[in-house]
């Protein structure tokens, strides 16, 4: 990686070299690795954390962080259960109740952020604790199956040869990389991200769109607990144990900088995949599971490195050049 | 700023009144919703009802009978002691048959999808079969369903061809409560130290304990069960605590898992309450040695788990070669000899072993 | 230099001192003396170089070009500590304490007494904090009170006393009274004095010419970051200092325009926000330019963001083009035709790792985008108005907007805020920091969006930009209007007396 | 300089200190806990809680200075395990049992003096390095022994097994004698009071010669010594040793930290705070099973307890100006 072409690349292009070279490595070491149906059933896999991790990358361009993704998971996926078995909801009923609980959740983390200034680290800290211990003391660790036939289509049914969920995952991907590349929305949140002040005095309604950025994360995880429960067809207190670390894992890979104000959907998306696919790729190849999360740590911890370092080499490059004092024009010439 | 104050204790306080108005549950048995079968008071292991085969079928399976073919065994995580013994169990075997080769991976904790990923990854890679123990039997099903639908053969828990039930659970579950009954007597109290409550093993263990108490030893007092996750330090305080709370009043301790086990006989021996308080438990022998060996401990339930693993691989290439069909009532697996088919499809390993102090230093894992 | 063998040998000399930022040379061939036990006052405008100066002077900023000489030595000071270690403190006007720490703390943090084992000697630090206190006869103040709930005049004690405990010899002062009340710039002044009487050399930064004359034995003037003159303050008058900083005439740099004053814009009736704000009352008219004159602190900045619904007002009311208006958030402001251009850049005006076409839409996303989807076409097409329309230099609109020079930064927060049309604009120090040819292009703006009909506001700490661009002046201390001066009744002097207080 | 200054002198009055605080919960909880069951109280029931704690306080203490620096640490869970490990398989292949317990110490603060390397010097946020670390030293540590469990450990490894005066097990007074040094070096040297300075004004503490870099990496390699106590504590409790990682325990460490009142916002917090948080969350879990109050709704418990701690914090700030 000495020889870098002129122009240095940036982190989703480092991120999508790496991902290449590493599509091509394992396809050469394992003949089933790149085949249409192991890259398919990867990317049902990759669905909850996936879904998880598009409203992370909003969360952490605004300069948050949201921990309580995996227990909010779990919680709803807990009232699903307990809603429709216990409770005599209907299932659908059940299913936009924990959707409404998991947006309830993130709202009520936005709302002590922003009205009440707790950081989110420490908010979402303690809702990972609170979220969890709620679906524990609901749940009173009782499961819930048997969930009549229909509600299996969502997580282990097909459509046009796809597994379902994976149109939820394409959606969610389309929708909030339009949204963050292209929409007043997304613009505000880089700016929030970048300097909350100026937004403010620009205008922006700073507190609104970080609460519905953490409500949308608890929504998410919802949505990402109503797949899980239908993939697997029964619903338990400690699903999504875990889960923020992976998310967070894939948004940071993906190029998303956790100060705030950077990232961008494909580069979470190639986050994801990244992961994903060397856990499998590793797996298929003989690779066992302990090695591969070192292997997933390693990647992580020089993947931003690298691009820190290029990052740096870019700057010290630019700098001097860039503001230096130009004649007098009238309107502004464009020089390269 | 006062209202802020007002909110923010507002806030405060529903959320530590939620739990609270909350607590007042109900006794946790562990049943999970399933049905019971205690076994009768007597010994005996109770009779079996003959049921027709009902476990699955893969679709066009691969004709390799007699040929070498490739395993993989998914545990429900990797890197603890019973597993460890179970893999063992499983290279034996594979090395006495000379053509089988397993390997074992899975994930580092005891997570479900975790658990479904790795199957699903290696029916990607083509194994010939696939040994598991499930997180979760409901959750594994339709990735073991995918499975077979390949032509896998699946022997495990549930959804499966076949699966080696390492002793009842309401064998186990006698085991346990006569042991108990044996060592403290029929009018005394007890707790219980599992690692969680969704664990569905120790939560089937603990529901048919519960019947099978009811039943045979109703005048035994069962005082709470706790929680301490898979952490030895954490079992060590929740026992410890136990201990502290009920005083004389308890009299006996059971210990869920390998690491509750020798983790309540920890905390027996530090309070000085050898043979006042009986600790008895599931767990591998090489953990509970030392509490044996000072006869704090007199008795530990466990089947082997070595021949469990290894029961498995002969299983499994019995059901390869075509020799265990639906149907079969037994089937031969080495150095075990026959070993019976009940309940439809399930493989009895016996009846669970105790380890006592005159056996427990024959075994080592 | 006038070279007067009588006095003392100078402590710290400048010699040819220069230094360039990317877009502007800050400082050239700077040379003076600074002697110890003298007042020596730095003047100049904003961006005459005088922060920079005192940047280099302490350690912060390393010069590109001349050498300083401490003791007749030349000496190279890498880091504010080697500064520090030189004997020269500085106090900053942002003051740098620690607001959870104690008032010994704060002044030893970094040099603190130490026991055996270097431990620190808790016992010594307060008797030294208190040793500190009694030289400087200030009775009210505890070595154990928490920094964070003093006042701001009994901060900046607490940095000087930190100065004085390293035994500093040249101490330099950024505008130390620009924060302070009638009473506290009083006591100030004693302890500046008694520190000269102890041949401690002050380097003293103020905009107030007064304090200048009242204080300060020699006075250096920069303008456009190069040496004007070093006099003796005996020897000048106000007019010639006037002269020397902004070097030609007031009325040429302050092209104001007038135009007919139209129907009122912006009324405001007892608007309160306490504690800054407290009831103020006064009306904006079309075509008018307001100037709001007053120190540092005495509410300005928070009366134009409780107007612009930063903090909002909790009591009075507001009319806006004859309506009563409600203000309660930044959103309602701007709907109302109220735009902000407020004073620090960097962290309120500007998003800075963001591009200038970014920056120039920020304001007004939502009219350029449809369905929430923003129309890139017209997004560049009215960064590259904004560029045009005032001269921007920067290399294009994906330029980013922090690496631009402050006057084009400027023009960019200028541009973003007419963008949205507004029919009251108030300016917040619109030209600090920025140099003389882009200050001017923003005061010829100012006319010119005046003679179009806007209401403009205007806060500035410079009386004379105050003076010369305002149509009215109004004054502020503590948080109420004190004073309102229409044209020629506008002079130096009455605006300043009613800014200090009939002082 | 918006006047905010300028606060009633009074004001200091109401600020009751975390640690005042936390004091007044532990005793009210054994108050009223032990109303209902004396037994909670008994002195064997408080060394169960102390001792087995203790190793949380002693990793809550690094964690402290870490989070004072404006860091955070994730992976000390996973390096209390691998620790632990590494002591453990050294004192049963005969190393002398000082060693044992020193190496791991070492080893701590080298890890984590590695990571503070990599936040400091090269500007990776602590976040992804220790997010990254935790996963290498887990998978590491299970690579490396499988889960076979350390057993056999020999005479005199076990530091929780002697007794001060009979009543206070060895861990506990190690515990209470690592707060005190760690609040005294905090309080009373140079380095200590640079944390505080860090936190509380990265500029001014700039301008006072206190490197952010420097400081930084020491925070950090003083946490990886303590979580190298942490782990010999965690290893000498029982006869045998898990080698796996304590689940949750960051959580649990960083939770002690925080409800100790140390702020993310920087500048405040005393290790004495964290502690007492240590051991307060310990005996409300103890309380939990002694009033008979479901286990299921411990967590919930938590969590509503940081969020109430957090939020009084904030509230705290207030009353004294020190924030808006």
């Amino acid at each position: 990686m000495t020889a870098w072409p002129l122009k240095l690349p940036a982190h989703e292009a480092v991120l999508a070299a790496i991902l290449v070279l590493a599509l091509a490595l394992l396809a050469v070491l394992s003949d089933r690795f790149f085949t249409l149906d192991n890259l398919l059933n990867q990317g049902l896999l990759m669905t909850e954390v996936g879904l998880i991790a598009m409203p992370m990358t909003f969360v952490i361009i605004t300069g948050g962080i949201d921990l309580s993704v995996g227990s909010a998971l779990g919680m709803c996926a807990i009232l699903l259960g307990y809603s429709w078995h216990n409770w005599g909801f209907p299932l659908p009923l059940a299913i936009g109740f924990a959707l409404a609980a998991g947006a309830a959740g993130g709202f009520v983390n936005g709302w002590v952020i922003t009205r009440l200034g707790v950081p989110p680290l420490i908010m979402t800290i303690a809702t990972l604790a609170l979220y969890r211990g709620l679906a524990e003391g609901i749940s009173q660790a009782h499961s819930v199956r048997n969930y009549p036939p229909w509600f299996a289509a969502l997580g282990q049914g097909t459509l046009f040869g796809v597994p379902a969920q994976l149109w939820v995952l394409v959606v969610a991907i389309v929708l909030f990389g339009v949204v963050l590349a292209r929409t007043t929305f997304g613009r505000a949140l880089r700016a929030i991200g970048h300097s909350e002040t100026a937004a403010r005095f620009s205008g922006l309604p700073v507190d609104r769109i970080k609460l519905a950025v953490y409500t949308a994360s608890g929504f998410m995880a919802g949505l990402a607990a109503w797949i899980f429960v239908s993939r697997v067809g029964t619903t338990r207190s400690d699903m999504g144990m875990g889960v923020e670390l992976d998310v967070i894992a894939a948004v940071v890979l993906g190029g998303t900088s956790i100060f705030g104000g950077t990232g961008t959907i494909v580069g979470t998306v190639l986050g994801l995949a990244l992961i994903q696919l060397l856990k499998d790729g590793l797996s298929l190849t003989g690779v066992k599971g302990d090695a591969t999360i070192v292997v997933i740590g390693t990647v992580l911890i020089l993947s931003i490195l690298v691009s820190n370092f290029a990052e740096r080499r870019r700057e010290s490059g630019r700098m001097p050049p860039a503001p230096a004092p130009r004649p007098t024009t009238e309107k502004g010439r464009n020089e390269p | 700023m006062k209202r802020l104050t007002l909110t923010a204790l507002a806030l405060a306080g529903t959320l530590l009144a939620g739990p609270g108005a909350w607590a007042a549950g109900a006794r946790w048995d562990g049943a999970d919703d399933l049905p019971v079968n205690p076994l009768p008071c007597d010994g005996g292991g109770g009779t079996v009802a003959a049921r027709p085969y009902d476990g699955g079928r893969p679709t066009n399976p691969p004709d390799l009978a007699g040929k070498p073919i490739t395993l993989i065994d998914v545990p429900k995580l990797i890197g603890i002691g019973y597993f460890n013994a179970t893999s063992q169990g499983m290279q034996e075997a594979a090395k006495e048959l000379g053509n089988v080769r397993v390997t074992t991976d899975g994930p580092t904790e005891a997570k479900i999808d975790e658990q479904i990923k790795f199957i699903d990854n290696n029916i990607t890679r083509g194994v010939n079969g696939v040994l598991f123990a499930a997180n979760d039997p409901v959750a594994i099903a339709p990735v073991l369903k995918k499975a077979l639908s390949k032509g896998i053969h699946v022997v495990g828990y549930d959804a499966r061809e076949w699966f080696v039930n390492q002793a009842e659970f309401n064998g186990i579950a006698k085991a346990m409560i006569d042991n108990m009954a044996k060592e403290i007597g029929e009018d005394k109290s007890f707790a219980i130290v599992t690692s969680t409550f969704t664990t569905p093993n120790q939560a089937r263990w603990i529901a048919e304990m519960w019947a099978y108490a009811q039943k045979c030893h109703a005048r035994m007092k069962w005082l709470e069960t706790v929680e301490a996750q898979e952490d030895n330090i954490l079992s060590f305080n929740q026992a410890s605590t136990l201990l502290n709370k009920y005083g004389d009043q308890l009299a006996g301790l059971f210990g869920m898992t390998s690491v509750a086990t020798p983790a309540s006989a920890e905390a027996v021996t530090r309070a000085n309450l050898c043979g006042k308080v009986a600790v008895v438990g599931l767990a591998t022998p090489n953990a509970m040695k030392p509490y044996v060996k000072s006869d704090c401990v007199k008795s530990v339930v466990l089947w082997n788990p070595v021949n469990l693993g290894y029961a498995a691989v002969y299983v499994m290439r019995a059901v390869v070669d075509g020799k265990l069909k639906p149907g079969a009532t037994e089937v031969t697996a080495g150095k075990l000899g026959s070993l019976k088919v009940v309940n439809g499809s399930e493989i009895l390993l016996g009846a669970p072993f105790v380890f006592t102090r005159q056996n427990i230093n024959d075994f080592n894992f | 230099m006038e070279a007067d063998g009588a006095v003392a040998a100078p402590l710290l000399s400048l010699v040819g001192i220069g230094k360039s930022f990317p877009g502007v040379q800050a400082l050239r061939a700077v040379s003076f003396d600074i002697r110890p036990g003298e007042v020596h006052a730095l003047l100049g405008e904003n961006g005459a170089g005088k922060s920079t100066l005192i940047k280099i002077i302490s350690g912060v900023h390393a010069a590109d070009a001349g050498s300083l000489l401490l003791d007749g030595h030349p000496i190279r000071l890498v880091g504010p500590q080697a500064a520090r270690a030189a004997g020269i403190a500085t106090i900053y006007q942002e003051l740098l304490l620690f607001p959870e720490l104690t008032v010994a703390e704060n002044v030893f943090m970094g040099h603190a007494p130490r026991r055996r084992g270097r431990r620190l000697d808790w016992k010594a630090m307060r008797s030294a904090t208190e040793a500190l206190l009694e030289s400087l006869d200030i009775t009210d103040l505890d070595p154990s009170q928490v920094v964070g709930a003093l006042s701001v005049g009994n901060r900046q004690r607490v940095e000087i006393l930190r100065a004085l405990s390293q035994d500093a010899r040249l101490l330099i002062m950024d505008e130390p009274t620009a924060a302070l009340t009638g009473h506290d710039v009083e006591r100030l002044f004693a302890i500046v004095r008694r520190l000269r009487a102890r041949g401690v050399a002050v380097v003293y930064i103020s905009h107030r010419l007064e304090e200048v004359f009242a204080l300060a034995d020699r006075v250096t003037v920069l303008r456009d970051g190069q040496h004007v003159a070093t006099r003796s303050v005996a020897e000048t008058d106000r007019a010639g200092l006037i002269q020397m900083m902004v070097g030609r005439q007031i009325d040429s740099l302050f092209p104001k325009v007038t135009a007919p004053r139209g129907r009122p814009v912006l009324e405001l009736s007892d608007l309160a926000r306490p504690p800054a704000t407290n009831g103020v009352s006064f009306a904006v008219h079309e075509g008018e330019i307001v100037g709001l004159a007053g120190l540092v602190g005495s509410g300005r900045s928070e009366l134009a963001q409780a107007i612009f619904g930063i903090t909002p007002a909790t009591a009075g009311t507001m009319r806006v083009a004859g309506r009563a208006a409600r203000v309660r958030s930044v959103a309602d402001a701007r709907r109302l035709g109220i735009a902000y251009v407020p004073e620090d850049r960097a962290t309120q005006g500007l998003v800075r790792p963001m591009t200038v076409r970014e920056n120039a839409s920020l304001a007004v996303l939502g009219t350029l985008a449809r369905l929430g989807f923003i129309d890139r076409e017209a997004e560049a097409k009215l960064a590259a108005d904004v560029v045009a329309r005032f001269g921007v230099r920067t290399a294009g609109i994906e330029q980013i907007a922090g690496r631009l020079s402050g006057g084009n930064q400027q023009k960019i927060v200028l541009g973003k805020w007419l963008a949205a049309q507004p029919k009251v604009l108030i300016l917040d120090e619109p030209t600090r920091g920025i140099d003389v040819g882009a200050k001017a292009e923003i005061h010829r703006l100012m006319s010119n969006l005046a003679g179009r009909g806007l209401a403009v506001l205007m806060i500035s700490s410079e009386l004379p930009e105050v003076l010369g661009m305002s149509d009215r002046v109004l004054v502020m201390r503590q948080g109420r209007i004190v004073g309102e001066f229409a044209g020629t009744a506008a002079t130096q002097e009455r605006v300043g007396a009613a800014m200090m207080g009939g002082g | 300089m918006n006047g905010a200054g300028r606060r009633p002198a009074r004001a200091r009055r109401f600020a009751i200190s975390q640690e005042w605080l936390l004091a007044l919960a532990i005793v009210a909880l054994l108050v009223v806990v032990g109303l209902v069951n004396p037994r909670f109280v008994a002195t064997r029931n408080l060394q169960t809680i102390l001792l087995g704690n203790a190793y949380v306080a002693v990793a809550a203490i690094g964690m402290s200075m870490v989070i004072v620096s404006g860091n955070i640490d994730i992976s000390v869970g996973s390096l209390i395990g691998v620790l632990a490990t590494v002591s453990g398989t050294l004192a049963v292949a005969g190393w002398p049992v000082v060693l044992a317990w020193l190496v791991p110490v070492v080893l701590g603060a080298a890890v984590m003096a590695a990571q503070g390397a990599l936040v400091a010097f090269l500007g990776i946020p602590s976040i992804v390095v220790t997010l990254g670390m935790l996963s290498i030293l887990k998978g590491g540590l299970i690579s490396a022994t499988g889960g076979v469990w350390i057993s056999n450990l020999p005479d005199g490894y076990h530091l929780a097994q002697w007794s001060l005066f009979g009543v206070v097990p060895v861990p506990v007074a190690v515990m209470v004698v690592l707060t005190a040094a760690a609040a005294w070096w905090m309080r009373n040297t140079g380095a200590g009071r640079s944390l505080y300075a860090l936190g509380g004004n990265a500029e001014a503490a700039r301008l006072c010669g206190i490197g952010r870099a420097r400081t930084v990496m020491m925070v950090f390699a003083i946490h990886g010594t303590f979580a190298g106590l942490a782990a010999v504590l965690f290893a000498t409790q029982l006869s045998v040793i898990q080698s796996t990682v304590p689940p949750n325990l960051e959580l649990t460490v960083i939770t002690a930290a925080v409800v100790g009142g140390v702020s993310i916002l920087g500048g405040t917090g005393t290790v004495v705070g964290s502690t007492l948080a240590a051991v307060l969350i310990a005996a409300i879990g103890s309380s939990l099973i002694f009033i008979s109050i479901s286990p299921f709704w411990l967590r919930a418990v938590q969590g509503a307890l940081i969020l109430a701690t957090v939020l009084a914090d904030m509230w705290r700030r207030r009353r004294r100006g020190l924030i808006r």
